[in-house]
């Protein structure tokens, strides 16, 4: 047995330190998961819309999609679109002819979550909406303002005080989630810190640098949401 | 498709349910209680408390909770057969569990969340309503009790609901301290097999059944108080 | 070119990643003799466990070289080849200075095994009736749950446990219990290589290849770069 | 169609909450420069008739003329009236402006944010030439030295100006009134009817929802008294104020009185 | 301390927002059966004063004595006033109702809800005796029928009536009104006067928020004309509206008349 390293050493950017793998992965970890957040809170958007304005179908189609997307387990999504998925689209390809593509990691990782962040983001975002008082919107309306300007103008400005801390809650776990996708090969922060653990057996020491990083990651989230909710509670007296 | 294996492995799927169910009641009804406790601090707590609270809150949903669950599992569960008697108290045959363990982090995590949404409620019932509650003489207990939590919560239901299926996905770390849940039986599966799809997809029927029971109940408690839209 | 399909995990000393990115172990030296016995360029396509089967059924890669255990029931869905190495199981538990893998060693005690491996289906046979069993996703789980006094014997393969025994923590806390007896019905077949039951050819060129390396001596120039006994086992 | 003059012309209004009818049929035409108060008790129905002229509740049955364009109806499926064209009712509205009985101003906005935002993100005005015209509006209804503060930091006699001052900066032709002076003090209720005795001039046609009947009876051309969702009396203010035919109209009239 | 016919003693508040000093000394004193009104310009500090009674708002400086009761206060590190026990502040409240000028209903319960809430939580009256109660005050201001419906639902009118009967549910010795007539219709308003005749006769001291000078002039026993903070006339109302000494008094209840 070799002496074992010093923790410095281990934690070093440079091989056969482990550093430079956690932080590449930590990398990967924050844009898979912006990723998935921005898509998310575009495909939140929509649904949240649809719920509430939407016509019956609509409305019962949406339902079905904010359940069913939640209900199923991450995995067999992602497995599901990325094999499956791939599979499915390269048979129709060759089937007309034209030469099979490759779907790469990121992207499928991206729309997965992004799919299923967006099931969790039309609920919060539906919720936020109904906590407006009905007569602001009302108002927006009585002055001619069309939907689009009305939901920029008004409503925007007006659910995100609503919104901001289940959003937030939805970006804290993506963060976590994003684990997931070592399953399409890609080696985001998780894995890399079960890989360093399990080559060097120095498990206590990479799971504790893990959860610093992402710790790292939640406290500038904290202050970037700390300070939208202050932009966006302006005008609001203070609780009590 | 191939599911011969069912018949097999039924009785595991059984508990597994079992476990799945109670991991997710356990944590959901003591975490919500625990998180309404947690947004008080953070909204009308002194600043010492309010610190507190924030840096719970940051801590729990900062780390990933398979590392939360980890350090409580072989951190705090290795002090634990040191306190005196406690080996010989009737509690010990729950406390040794990977159950016990991951019912306390799940419950500890899942706070962390719900207080976050429960705070911004709580800040987004109308101010004017609270001091009615004052004007008529209502005591803080009573106050919270009858008009600011009853309205905080209805304004967060949708996101309540959303935060309870995420808690029901979070079950299956139970495993990594030898909890059997739903998950689990079917990782057993896959493992034993290798069928990748099938187990996957008994675990599905089951979440969705779940998920849609959660849904619903919560649609009905949201059509209680009908809204103008 | 036949791609391999890795777990991307560390199992050392079989396969792992090292920190610039670079697979190395046993297995993958294994893997590069067999494939130059082929005459074949190689490729390396890292999954997670759970991608490894669809990753394989839809062609993402050919063969799984990933540490499998051969078992009747997965070869109802994938094919293997002839098994390249099996190593014996063991038991290892606090040291208390008694050894013994009999039923009446183990009896009345818990033994932690990570899930559906070869060994879970030697404890039904033969110490079910006896001792309790823990189930745990990973065996470094279950080792440190040894090491906390939560189980008292963790059963599996004896090079990671092994391992685990000669590092700083396994040292203070456990000792070896002893390999145990011989099985080949439940755990003789081995690890192999894990293809698509259509790719018969390949699967007769791999089993063709992994023959000749062991037969030219590379096998065990290979292993004695890692183990101090033979891993092919009888 | 119509002639020029005639500002808003509604037809037979029907609308339903559930089972309950609030407009049994409201009908009512009005001139440029008209000022129709209407009055009656409470819930009888006259912020619903003032809210289904800008389509803010979806009136189950009438027909709508609006600045002398026909609001184009449609029935739905299931037997009830819906504007054929949202496109051409959010037209409509630009064309309007509304004072709600529970103000409404927008929480998020300055007041005179609240002021300019309809100028200028729906109009096109530009901003500076709408912080002008803001600013001097403000300063009309005393409320130029809180411009920058926000709504839930006002009286509630402030809020109801801010409101007014909102509804004023868009130029409409027709105005609808829900109580504009209720938390307003005596002077400024008479500021009020100074301004909209100066709108009536310029020649905009004014919809008024009023319980003080003095101000109804001095601002307005036209007064209309509503009773169980069904207009029961209307005419000249001498009219309903000195000489009202129905009994109902004169017990409330009257009542004002006492 | 206090004779037992003293309701409601305030000495000399004073309240500030930031730099904005809105009550610059306040006082009033009422007995039993009292009805005070205050009057005065929108944003002259009206609603400000009767918020601070019940400690809505923490007034900087001043003492209470309610319900013969002192209210202990103590200064703070910042140099401001503090109820010293907000104890004895929930208790006195139990004494007080208060109608809003935004009425503040509560929005996820009934109209019934609304009312009976206060009398089981907080006064600990048995459900069924309240909603006796109750319904025979939604009778009395004219919403029986919509007991069970929800504020949303609800017109400005009958949401202030809602608001008023929730205030007189508690039996309260002591009531504060914050314009409560300002949505209703002329009927309504004289029914309240009733009320409010009929609490005053019961002994009960009753403190009056109103922009309508002859509601003001009718209900009560004491005027008070609030300006900039200040107290700046009272009187009885045959002095306040008939010969004020102030100019600016004199200038107010004119505009009311003219
Ligand atoms: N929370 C607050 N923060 C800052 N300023 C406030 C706040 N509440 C009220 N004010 C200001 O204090 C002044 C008095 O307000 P108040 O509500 O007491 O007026 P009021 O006499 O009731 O007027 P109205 O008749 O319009 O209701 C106003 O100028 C108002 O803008
Ligand atoms: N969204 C709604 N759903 C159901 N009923 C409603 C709704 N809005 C109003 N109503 C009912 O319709 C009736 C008329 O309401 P409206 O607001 O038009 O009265 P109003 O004449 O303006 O009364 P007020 O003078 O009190 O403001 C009332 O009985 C009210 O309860
Ligand atoms: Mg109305
Ligand atoms: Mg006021």
């Amino acid at each position: 047995m070799p002496t074992s390293p010093s923790a410095l050493e281990l934690l070093s950017p440079y091989p056969p330190g482990w550093g430079g793998v956690l932080l590449s992965g930590a990398v990967s970890t924050i844009l898979i998961s912006l990723g998935a957040y921005l898509l998310g809170i575009l495909v939140g958007l929509a649904g949240a819309t649809g719920k509430l304005k939407g016509s019956r179908p609509v409305v019962v189609l949406l339902d079905f999609y904010t359940t069913a997307v939640r209900a199923i387990p991450e995995l067999i999504l992602i497995i599901g679109l990325y094999y499956a998925g791939t599979d499915g689209i390269n048979g129709l390809l060759s089937a007309l002819g034209f030469p099979p593509i490759e779907i790469n990691g990121f992207f499928a990782a991206v729309v997965v979550l992004g799919i299923v962040q967006g099931a969790y983001m039309t609920e919060v975002l539906r919720g936020a909406i109904l906590a407006i008082p009905i007569g602001q919107i009302e108002a927006a309306s009585a002055f001619g303002m069309r939907p689009s300007l009305r939901f920029r103008r008004i409503v925007l400005p007006a659910l995100m005080p609503n919104a901001l801390p289940g959003m937030a809650n939805l970006w804290m776990s993506v963060t976590k989630d994003s684990a997931l996708i070592a399953v399409v090969g890609y080696q985001e922060l998780a894995l890399a810190t079960r890989l360093a653990a399990g080559n060097t057996k120095h498990y206590f020491l990479f799971f504790f640098a893990a959860a610093v990083i992402y710790l790292m990651i939640t406290l500038v989230s904290n202050v970037v949401f700390g300070s939208l909710e202050t932009y966006f509670r302006r005008g609001q007296p203070k609780a009590a | 498709m191939d599911f011969s294996w069912v018949s097999n492995y039924w009785p595991l799927i059984v508990a597994g349910v079992i476990q799945t169910v109670l991991l997710l009641v356990i944590s959901v009804v003591f975490g919500f209680i625990l998180a309404i406790g947690l947004a008080l601090a953070q909204v009308n707590g002194p600043s010492w408390l309010r610190w507190c609270a924030k840096g719970y809150s940051t801590w729990f949903r900062g780390t990933p909770l398979l590392i939360q669950l980890w350090l409580l599992y072989y951190g705090v569960g290795s002090f634990l057969p040191m306190i005196p008697g406690l080996r010989q108290s009737i509690l010990w045959p729950i406390v040794r569990e990977g159950f016990f363990f991951a019912a306390v982090s799940f419950t500890l995590n899942y706070a962390a969340y719900e207080a976050e949404v429960l705070r911004g409620a709580l800040l987004a019932v109308p101010k004017g309503e609270l001091e009615a509650g004052r004007a008529f003489g209502m005591s803080r207990w009573t106050l919270l009790r009858r008009i600011w939590l009853p309205r905080a919560i209805r304004i967060a239901l949708p996101t309540i609901g959303g935060e309870v299926v995420l808690q029901l996905k979070a079950t299956p770390l139970a495993f990594t301290v030898t909890v059997m849940d739903l998950y689990a039986v079917a990782y057993k599966v896959r493992q034993d097999t290798l069928l990748v799809y099938e187990p996957l997809m008994v675990v599905t029927v089951f979440y969705f059944c779940l998920t849609l029971l959660i849904t619903r109940a919560f649609r009905f408690v949201e059509m209680q108080v009908p809204m103008r839209r | 070119e036949v791609r391999f399909g890795i777990m991307n995990e560390a199992y050392p000393p079989f396969f792992t990643k090292d920190a610039t990115g670079k697979w190395v172990g046993w297995e993958i030296e294994l893997m590069e003799a067999v494939c130059a016995e082929m005459k074949e360029t190689c490729s390396i396509v890292d999954m997670s466990w759970d991608g490894l089967i669809p990753g394989l059924q839809s062609k993402k890669f050919d063969v799984i070289w990933s540490s499998m255990s051969i078992t009747d029931e997965r070869m109802k869905t994938i094919a293997f080849t002839d098994k390249y190495y099996n190593t014996p199981s063991k038991l290892i538990g606090a040291q208390d200075g008694k050894t013994g893998t009999t039923v009446d060693d183990v009896s009345g005690k818990t033994i932690g095994i990570q899930v559906s491996t070869i060994q879970t289906e030697y404890y039904k046979k033969y110490y079910a009736s006896a001792a309790s069993e823990k189930t745990y996703a990973t065996l470094d789980e279950a080792l440190q749950d040894l090491a906390a006094g939560r189980v008292d014997y963790v059963f599996g393969d004896s090079i990671p446990l092994m391992t685990f025994l000669q590092s700083d923590f396994g040292k203070d806390c456990c000792e070896d219990k002893g390999n145990v007896k011989d099985d080949p019905e439940v755990l003789g077949q081995g690890i192999g290589g894990g293809l698509r039951k259509e790719d018969t050819e390949l699967l007769a060129k791999l089993n063709a290849a992994i023959a000749a390396v062991r037969a030219s001596g590379k096998y065990a120039e290979i292993s004695k770069k890692y183990f101090d006994f033979d891993p092919y086992g009888e | 169609m119509m002639s020029d003059s005639c500002a808003l012309r509604v037809d037979d209004v029907h609308k339903s909450y559930g089972i309950h009818e609030v407009l049994k049929g409201v009908s009512l035409a009005a001139k440029k420069g008209d000022v129709i108060s209407l009055i009656g008790s409470s819930g009888s129905g006259k912020s619903t008739f003032l809210r289904c002229i800008n389509f803010l509740e979806i009136p189950d049955r009438g027909s709508f003329v609006i600045n002398g364009e026909e609001v184009l109806m449609k029935t739905g499926a299931d037997g009830r009236a819906h504007p054929a064209s949202w496109r051409q009712v959010e037209r409509i509205r630009t064309g309007l402006a509304m004072v709600f009985q529970s103000f409404n101003l927008w929480a998020h906005m300055t007041v005179l944010e609240n002021v300019i935002e309809a100028p200028v993100h729906v109009l096109g005005m530009n901003r500076k030439e709408a912080v002008d015209k803001a600013e001097a509006l403000l300063q009309k209804v005393g409320l130029y030295d809180k411009r920058n503060v926000y709504p839930a930091f006002l009286s509630g006699g402030q809020q109801q100006r801010a409101s007014i001052a909102r509804a004023l900066c868009v130029d409409p032709s027709v105005m609808l009134f829900d109580e504009p002076t209720s938390a307003l003090d005596p002077e400024l209720v008479g500021e009020v009817l100074k301004v909209i005795r100066d709108l009536a001039e310029e020649g905009r046609t004014m919809l008024l929802v009023t319980h003080e009947m003095k101000f109804a009876r001095d601002v307005s051309s036209h007064v209309m008294f509503l009773h169980q969702g069904r207009v029961e009396e209307e005419g000249t203010p001498e009219q309903i104020f000195g000489v009202p035919n129905s009994a109902r109209c004169r017990e409330f009239t009257n009542s004002a009185r006492h």
